[in-house]
């Protein structure tokens, strides 16, 4: 037991629900102008292959992470021409949007790396990695050093737009324009605001999000491309998003939930129990929070006399 | 919480006519032509892949079969889905059930290989239909009674019990069989569908697809249950006010999915695997959801989607034998997609702009003529 | 009445929708400082028309031109600037936020540029609210205030933007006839005062007696008819509206009350939001009788018809309907028992605007022998036939049975749901608010399928805002406050004061019963 | 010519045992530009694409190669229906179901026990890893392998297993790596393709030494891959079609145990001017074990019955 509560599973849970963080606000900023966007998992692929090709032609960090974002720029866009200008069902769009990033980024693999399931640089074309950042002070702290100095780039960026976009989405007219045309569109467009704008503004961002979440995998939290790499974080980071009631902080604490959960079940494998069994965990109690989320939901706002869902 | 009923809210509006099949068209060509210019920049020679395709799908009685095989899985989960969603409850988690109902039949097949086969297999048909059924019950279940998302709750149970058949087969379940160092035993050789078409996929459980197809069919189209699923699926509160109990229309519906699914995994067992093996289903149900939503939840629509992206599937191995690389299929696909959700979009907005700009041109000549 | 420069005019606006000639070369023009009234049957166009004068709709043809200028490229941002503020027929407000973010929805108070400043938005909301006299809690959440006050967020929201034309699409549908009153007096206020201009649709002829300077009536997108208010009466107008003639009689009432269909005892029920909203109520209607309930929004009335229905749970007392006990039964089940039910929202409860006309009409039929064999096989012949039947009998006018509902205007969708409700084999009738926002063409129509219904033998409960509906309908009413019972009257002439005295909590005018 | 073609259970991109196959097909072609016509088609384990593939593959094909354990039941089924193909089964031993077919099975735990006498040796802290992809037979063919060498080593050393449940989650064998590493393994073996580049990672990450699979993999991360174990796959291919196109000579019916004895399993040091962590003391050890298995002195465990 002493082995599996250690520093080591809080160092796992953060690395792990990283690019759950990224990706569950993007989707979170599509849920406020309410157009959730379900291909986050594709758009993630496509900005950590391009944040590789960006930093393997291009010989920095910096145009990896431009590359990537211009990536999830384009994406987003494209998401958003279909979804707002072209009307289609969302649930669809992102369903095609995550099979055409699988077909994509492994034809483009093999086409211009010209290797096939992953590229971890080579002696021409070395990937440049996010820098690591060590934080002066906190760095000497026994426990809490450990945890918050020496991580990547992206995962500060995390934390920071945890703080950011909580402040617009709850203390910026901006946010609250945002979270108007999700509840109800007609009510912005007549006090003079176009609701598609923020849909169009909101999927930007998203994909932006999606660019930094795949950046982050594939220069941060690892250095290579590999095929199918985002490993259905895109959906967990739905799961997140919808635990978290599109709430930044909420969201970020249910991210974590979920790296914990992944952390310890990899633990406790090392006193026996089946590597199948712990992998159901996460999933497990996904489901199970759900239910207990809804329901403390549903108790509280009876409780103060408020409507129930239904 | 937000709930995603927007998100989820099923595109009933819109039925499938003249012009939506005239679009559908549009949209594969276009695609097809997108994807000819991926295989020409690529460096491949488009026309040659798209023969290769073709007959890789359909040259031969075996490939036909492999076709047709291939669209009955993506027309049963697409009905699958369709179900459900005709009663208001999106069931997302059928590959969980598909496995479940795969790993059951098999375990039921091979625990009874002696036995005659009038008793072990409709008990393995039983238990494929128990174990989908009740594992789309269960979220189902968490949705109707304490109003729980089902989509995410089914994504999430999708994993768990591919996880548990992975424990299952490795474990507990498995074989002791030379070779097989995962899967469970053999069903008794009596118990399998007999195959149609040598070589092929193609087995007799085609007959109880295309069965439960038209089941499924009457049962949406032609039935009071049917017409009842769809108003609670519409609006369930206007559902409940006509003293139509949605509740248990959704729980139905779920079922229902949850055993067709269960019985496409004892399908591809008894069909073409004879036991449970890992790989018995390599994301099929999204592929027939994807079908499913492309034809609007429409049964008939379903299952002549089904065919063509059934072909296109077994085709992507003609193209693979000429070395294209298989993905420029999945990106053909995925395009098709965007062609026909962007459909509805597009023509709406022609249409309409149509419209005013002929009425203001109209009354610029009224102007002019005054 | 102010004869200045006009601050409106519209010129030859056309508007073309798929399908719809929705306004038809309509020319038009308002003075400052009056309250301009615009009527017509549903459907007529006038809020397409009022759209365009605040940049939702672009006019096909046509110009428009507002304090002088002529605008083109028209937006609500833009309509706004120009002092134009309008109140839509179905509310835009954002449900979650409080009363004053909405009120300052996209002009927000900031602090270091791009922060929200609420301490400023609530002390720009109390001084708006003190301005105008129009009182309200600024960090209350919109939806858990009534529509009265909903509505008044609305009127705030355009004047906090600095609106001196104020459109107001059908702004008393939904009220209480207090609250209409109440709105009334802001709007003379308002123009008195202030130099204001007021555009009000409405259905109610009365009202257009009562506050407007002047009356445009519409039909099929025309304008046909525009006059000085004083030079019409209600009579002339309805005429206009319609095109024909209205019969103003009504069937007599045939026989005496027989026996007790729909006897409730002691009940109590909760809300939606778990409050008490009905508190140890009963009632009985007889068969051959509407019984009226009158009752300002939100004292138990909608509850208590749900709880009947068995659409909401009983918390204690009794209810019978046709003798039986039906506490705890699901709708359907009393459904079968002979209970029909028109609700009170249409939209969201009585149709099913995505399934068809056809659907809708034949909804809870679905299991009869006649229309499914073995309570299984739909038999589309059979539907067919009496979903047309009842179609032209209720003269439901839409492009035909198979058409959306929800593409149906009001008035029809209204329809759809009486013709359903009122063609149900049952004796005994829940009616509640059914001709909300439906012309009077249409207010006719239902009112002779309820008198119908009675003289039939029907035991007809009737709820409605509408005071004089309820009172030129019922053999008898009650009045409700606070989910209590607090006055019954009958007799040929009900005082309408007695009545709208013990709909607010006074007790003159018990009458036993 | 002779049309050649690799069929895959998996997907192409594991760098390890499908790269290799697929490397034993272009070795063929680059050998034989106008004899031979190689194609390689993947199943992506998608299982009801077994059998399509597979005969597909026979029906154009002079030769079908069917990489991975999971053909069985399909080869046991068609082998003789389709007698004019030429079938190879990689990586599983069937037998008596047609002349056509030659299977041909690997000693991954003789290799795997190289690798793990090396690791045994090399461990500071006594405790040493491997990553699984899954908890299945195969996989645990390597670890049960590689468990003994260790222990052959040294006896006192402490094999701490971690199976990532997917092979395609470099991510989340980093972090099974991690985890290893963090318990105090200095020395973690990678048995399980894609994800398994995480595990590359990890070591470099933590200044700590893995073991690559399957392929020569060194070169991936050679400061960190100390050694591999190799199981020839794509040569072993190439053996078996050279064989029948320059003899003739095609042992159908037969199993070929690929095993330390044929060169085929072995170690791998990388290349030439790669930084070596294995003294050449400990190759020359490992050289002597190595002759000891083929001699039959030392018997390695398997996890296969
Ligand atoms: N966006 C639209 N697209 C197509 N048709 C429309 C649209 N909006 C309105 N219409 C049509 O235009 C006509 C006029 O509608 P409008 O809403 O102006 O009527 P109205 O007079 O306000 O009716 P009501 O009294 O019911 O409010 C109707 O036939 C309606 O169906
Ligand atoms: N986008 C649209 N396409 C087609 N018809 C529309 C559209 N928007 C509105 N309509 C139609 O415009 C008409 C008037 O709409 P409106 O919003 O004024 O409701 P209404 O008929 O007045 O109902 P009520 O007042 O009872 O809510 C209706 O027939 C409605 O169906
Ligand atoms: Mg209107
Ligand atoms: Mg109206």
């Amino acid at each position: 037991m002493r082995d599996i509560f250690t520093i080591g599973l809080l160092q796992n849970t953060l690395r792990t629900a990283t690019p759950v963080v990224l990706a569950a606000l993007g989707i979170m900023l599509t849920d406020h102008v309410g157009i959730m966007n379900i291909g986050m998992d594709g758009m993630m692929l496509c900005g950590a292959f391009f944040a590789v090709l960006g930093s393997c032609f291009l010989g920095s960090w910096v145009a990896g992470l431009g590359a990537a974002l211009a990536c999830g720029l384009i994406l987003g866009l494209f998401f958003g021409l279909f979804v707002i200008r072209f009307k289609s069902d969302e649930f669809i769009i992102g369903v095609a949007l995550n099979i055409f990033a699988g077909g994509l980024t492994v034809f483009l693999l093999r086409t211009i790396f010209g290797v096939a399931g992953a590229f971890s640089g080579s002696e021409a074309l070395p990937i440049h990695a996010l820098p690591r950042i060590d934080i002066p002070l906190i760095g000497d702290i026994p426990v809490l050093g450990q945890l918050l100095s020496g991580n990547t780039l992206l995962v500060y960026v995390s934390w920071l737009l945890v703080a950011v976009l909580y402040v617009l989405a709850f203390h910026t007219p901006l946010g609250f324009w945002m979270r108007a045309t999700g509840e109800h569109p007609e009510s912005l467009r007549a006090a003079g605001v176009s609701p598609e704008a923020m849909k169009y503004l909101a999927s930007i961002l998203c994909g932006l999000l999606s660019g930094l979440a795949g950046a982050h995998l594939s220069l941060g939290y690892l250095t290579l491309f590999a095929e199918n790499m985002s490993a259905s974080r895109g959906f967990i980071a739905v799961a997140c998003c919808i635990f978290g009631r599109s709430n930044p902080p909420k969201v970020f604490l249910a991210a974590l939930l979920f790296g914990f959960i992944d952390a310890l079940g990899l633990r406790l494998q090392s006193v026996g129990v089946s590597s199948n069994l712990t992998s159901m965990a996460p999933y497990v109690v996904t489901v199970v929070m759900m239910v207990w989320v809804v329901q403390r939901g549903r108790r509280r706002r009876l409780g103060q006399g408020k409507l129930p869902d239904t | 919480m937000k709930e995603l009923k927007y998100l989820f809210s099923f595109p009933f509006r819109k039925k499938i006519n003249l012009g939506y099949l005239f679009s559908l068209t549009l949209s594969v060509l276009l695609a097809l032509l997108v994807g000819a210019l991926i295989m020409h920049l690529s460096g491949h020679d488009p026309a040659a892949g798209y023969k290769a395709m073709l007959s890789g799908a359909l040259s031969t009685a075996r490939s036909r079969g492999d076709t047709l095989a291939k669209s009955a899985v993506l027309c049963l989960t697409g009905l699958a889905v369709a179900v459900g969603a005709q009663a208001g409850i999106f069931n997302v988690g059928g590959e969980g059930q598909l496995y479940l109902g795969a790993l059951a039949s098999a375990a039921v097949g091979g625990y009874l290989s002696g036995w005659p086969a009038w008793i072990a297999f409709p008990l393995a048909l039983l238990a494929a239909i128990a174990a989908g059924g009740l594992y789309a019950l269960l979220p189902g279940w968490l949705k109707v009674r304490l109003k729980v998302n089902e989509v995410i709750t089914t994504i999430m149970l999708n994993s768990a019990a591919i996880y548990l058949c992975k424990y299952l087969v490795n474990g507990p379940l498995k074989t002791g069989e030379r070779g097989i160092s995962a899967g469970t035993v053999k069903i008794g050789a009596a118990f399998a569908f007999p195959k149609l078409i040598r070589l092929s996929n193609l087995t007799a459980s085609i007959f109880l697809s295309a069965f439960i197809a038209l089941a499924v069919w009457y049962l949406m189209k032609r039935t009071a249950t049917g017409y009842e699923m769809k108003l609670s699926g519409q609006n369930p509160r206007f559902a409940g006010y006509i003293g139509i109990n949605s509740g248990r229309l959704m729980l139905l519906g779920m079922t229902l999915s949850g055993a067709i699914c269960g019985l496409v995994g004892m399908f591809e067992v008894f069909g073409i695997h004879k036991r449970f093996v890992e790989a018995v289903s390599n994301e099929f149900y999204y592929d027939g959801m994807l079908v499913a939503m492309i034809m609007r939840y429409d049964p008939v629509g379903i299952i002549l989607m089904s065919l063509f992206f059934g072909a296109l599937k077994i085709g992507a191995t003609g193209m693979e034998q000429i070395g294209i690389p298989s993905e420029i299929v999945l990106i053909v696909q995925s395009i098709v997609i965007f062609f026909m959700a962007a459909e509805n979009g597009i023509t709406q907005s022609l249409k309409e702009r149509l419209v005013q700009r002929r009425a203001r041109k109209a009354a610029r000549r009224e102007e002019g003529a005054a | 009445m102010p004869k200045e420069a006009p601050i409106v005019r519209f010129e030859h606006i056309s508007m073309q929708f798929p399908g719809v000639l929705a306004n038809d070369d309509v020319s038009l023009s308002v003075g400052k400082g009056e309250v301009f009234a615009l009527v017509g049957e549903n459907g007529a166009g006038k809020s397409t028309l009022m759209n365009i004068l605040y940049g939702l709709n672009r006019p096909t043809s046509g110009r428009l031109f507002i304090k002088g200028r002529e605008v083109t490229r028209h937006s609500p941002a833009q309509a706004i600037a120009m002092g134009v503020g309008m109140v839509h027929q179905h509310f835009k407000l954002v449900p979650s936020f409080t009363v004053s973010q909405n009120i300052l929805l996209a002009c927000e108070p900031r602090k270091g540029g791009f922060l929200y400043d609420f301490g400023e938005a609530r002390k720009r909301v109390e001084a708006l609210s003190q301005t105008y006299g129009l009182e309200i809690d600024p960090d209350a959440r919109v939806d858990e205030l009534t529509i009265g006050l909903q509505q008044r967020v609305e009127i705030l929201k355009t004047l906090g933007r600095g609106a001196d034309v104020l459109i107001l699409d059908e702004p008393t549908a939904v009220l209480t006839p207090q609250e209409s009153e109440e709105l009334f007096g802001v709007i003379r206020r308002m123009v008195q005062e202030r130099g204001m201009t007021v555009i009000i649709i409405t259905h109610k002829l009365y009202e257009v007696m009562a506050v407007s300077h002047r009356v445009a009536v519409m039909r099929g997108g025309k304008l046909v008819g525009l006059h000085e208010t004083r030079d019409v009466n209600q009579r002339i107008l309805a005429e206009l509206m319609v095109g024909r003639n209205l019969e103003e009689e009504r069937p007599e009432r045939a026989g005496a009350p027989g026996e007790a269909l729909i006897r409730v005892e002691g009940l109590k029920v909760r809300s939606d939001r778990g409050l008490p909203a009905v508190n140890g109520l009963s009632l009985t209607v007889r068969a051959g009788e509407i019984l009226g309930v009158a009752a300002v929004e939100g004292n138990g009335q909608s509850e208590l018809v749900e709880a009947i229905c068995g659409m909401q749970p009983i918390e204690a007392g009794e209810i019978w309907v046709e003798g039986v006990r039906v506490n705890g039964m699901s709708p359907g089940k009393i459904r079968a028992l002979g209970l029909a039910h028109v609700p009170e929202d249409r939209n969201a409860t009585g149709v099913s605007g995505a399934a068809s006309v056809s659907d809708n009409l034949l909804a809870g039929r679905q299991r009869e022998r006649r229309f499914a064999a073995g309570g299984i096989h739909m038999k589309k012949k059979a539907i067919r036939a009496y979903v047309t039947g009842l179609f032209r009998r209720f003269d439901i006018r839409g492009a035909g049975v198979s058409v959306q509902a929800g593409s149906l205007s009001g008035g029809n969708m209204q329809k759809v749901v009486v013709a359903r409700e009122f063609s149900a084999d049952g004796r005994c009738l829940v009616v509640a608010q059914p001709t909300r926002g439906v012309d009077i063409g249409a207010q006719e129509f239902i009112h002779r399928c309820i008198l119908d219904k009675r003289n039939a033998g029907c035991a007809i409960l009737l709820v409605s805002a509408d005071l004089d509906e309820v009172l030129s309908l019922s053999d008898r009413v009650i009045t409700l406050f606070e989910g209590r019972i607090t006055g019954e009257f009958t007799g040929a002439s009900i005082d309408k004061q007695d009545v709208g005295y013990a709909m607010t909590g006074g007790r003159s005018g018990e009458v036993g019963a | 010519t002779l049309r050649v073609a690799a069929v895959l259970s998996g997907s192409l991109g594991d760098r390890s045992f499908y790269d290799s196959a697929n490397e034993g097909i272009q070795t063929l072609m680059e050998l034989y530009p106008d004899r031979v016509k190689g194609s390689v088609i993947e199943c992506k384990n998608d299982a009801s694409m077994f059998t399509s593939n597979l005969i597909s593959a026979a029906e154009q094909n002079d030769v079908v190669v069917a990489v991975g354990w999971e053909f069985w039941d399909a080869l046991t089924e068609y082998v003789s229906e389709l007698p004019d193909t030429k079938f190879v089964f990689v990586d599983n031993g069937l037998d008596g179901v047609g002349d056509n077919l030659l299977s041909i099975t690997y000693a991954q735990n003789e290799g795997s026990f190289l690798v793990g006498y090396i690791a045994g040796k090399l461990t500071e802290t006594g405790k040493i890893g491997v990553v699984g992809g899954e908890d299945s037979e195969t996989i645990n063919d390597f670890i049960v392998g590689y468990e003994a060498g260790a222990k052959y080593a040294r006896e006192d050393v402490e094999c701490m297993r971690q199976y990532a449940g997917t092979y395609d989650d470099p991510a989340k064998g980093k972090e099974n790596a991690l985890a290893l590493y963090g318990m105090g393994c200095d020395i973690v073996f990678q048995v399980a393709s894609r994800t398994g580049e995480g595990v590359f990672e990890a070591a470099e990450e933590t200044g700590h030494l893995a073991i690559g699979v399957d392929s020569d993999q060194k070169y991936i991360n050679p400061d960190v891959i100390i050694c591999s174990m190799i199981k020839q796959v794509g040569n072993s291919i190439v053996a078996v079609v050279q064989g029948i196109l320059e003899e003739d000579s095609f042992a159908g019916g037969t199993i070929w145990s690929a095993n330390m004895a044929s060169g085929l399993i072995d170690v791998g040091y990388g290349e030439e001017g790669m930084p070596q962590q294995v003294s050449d003391e400990l190759k020359a050890e490992v050289a002597q074990i190595k002759q000891d298995i083929i001699d039959g002195v030392i018997e390695v465990p398997t996890a296969f019955h």
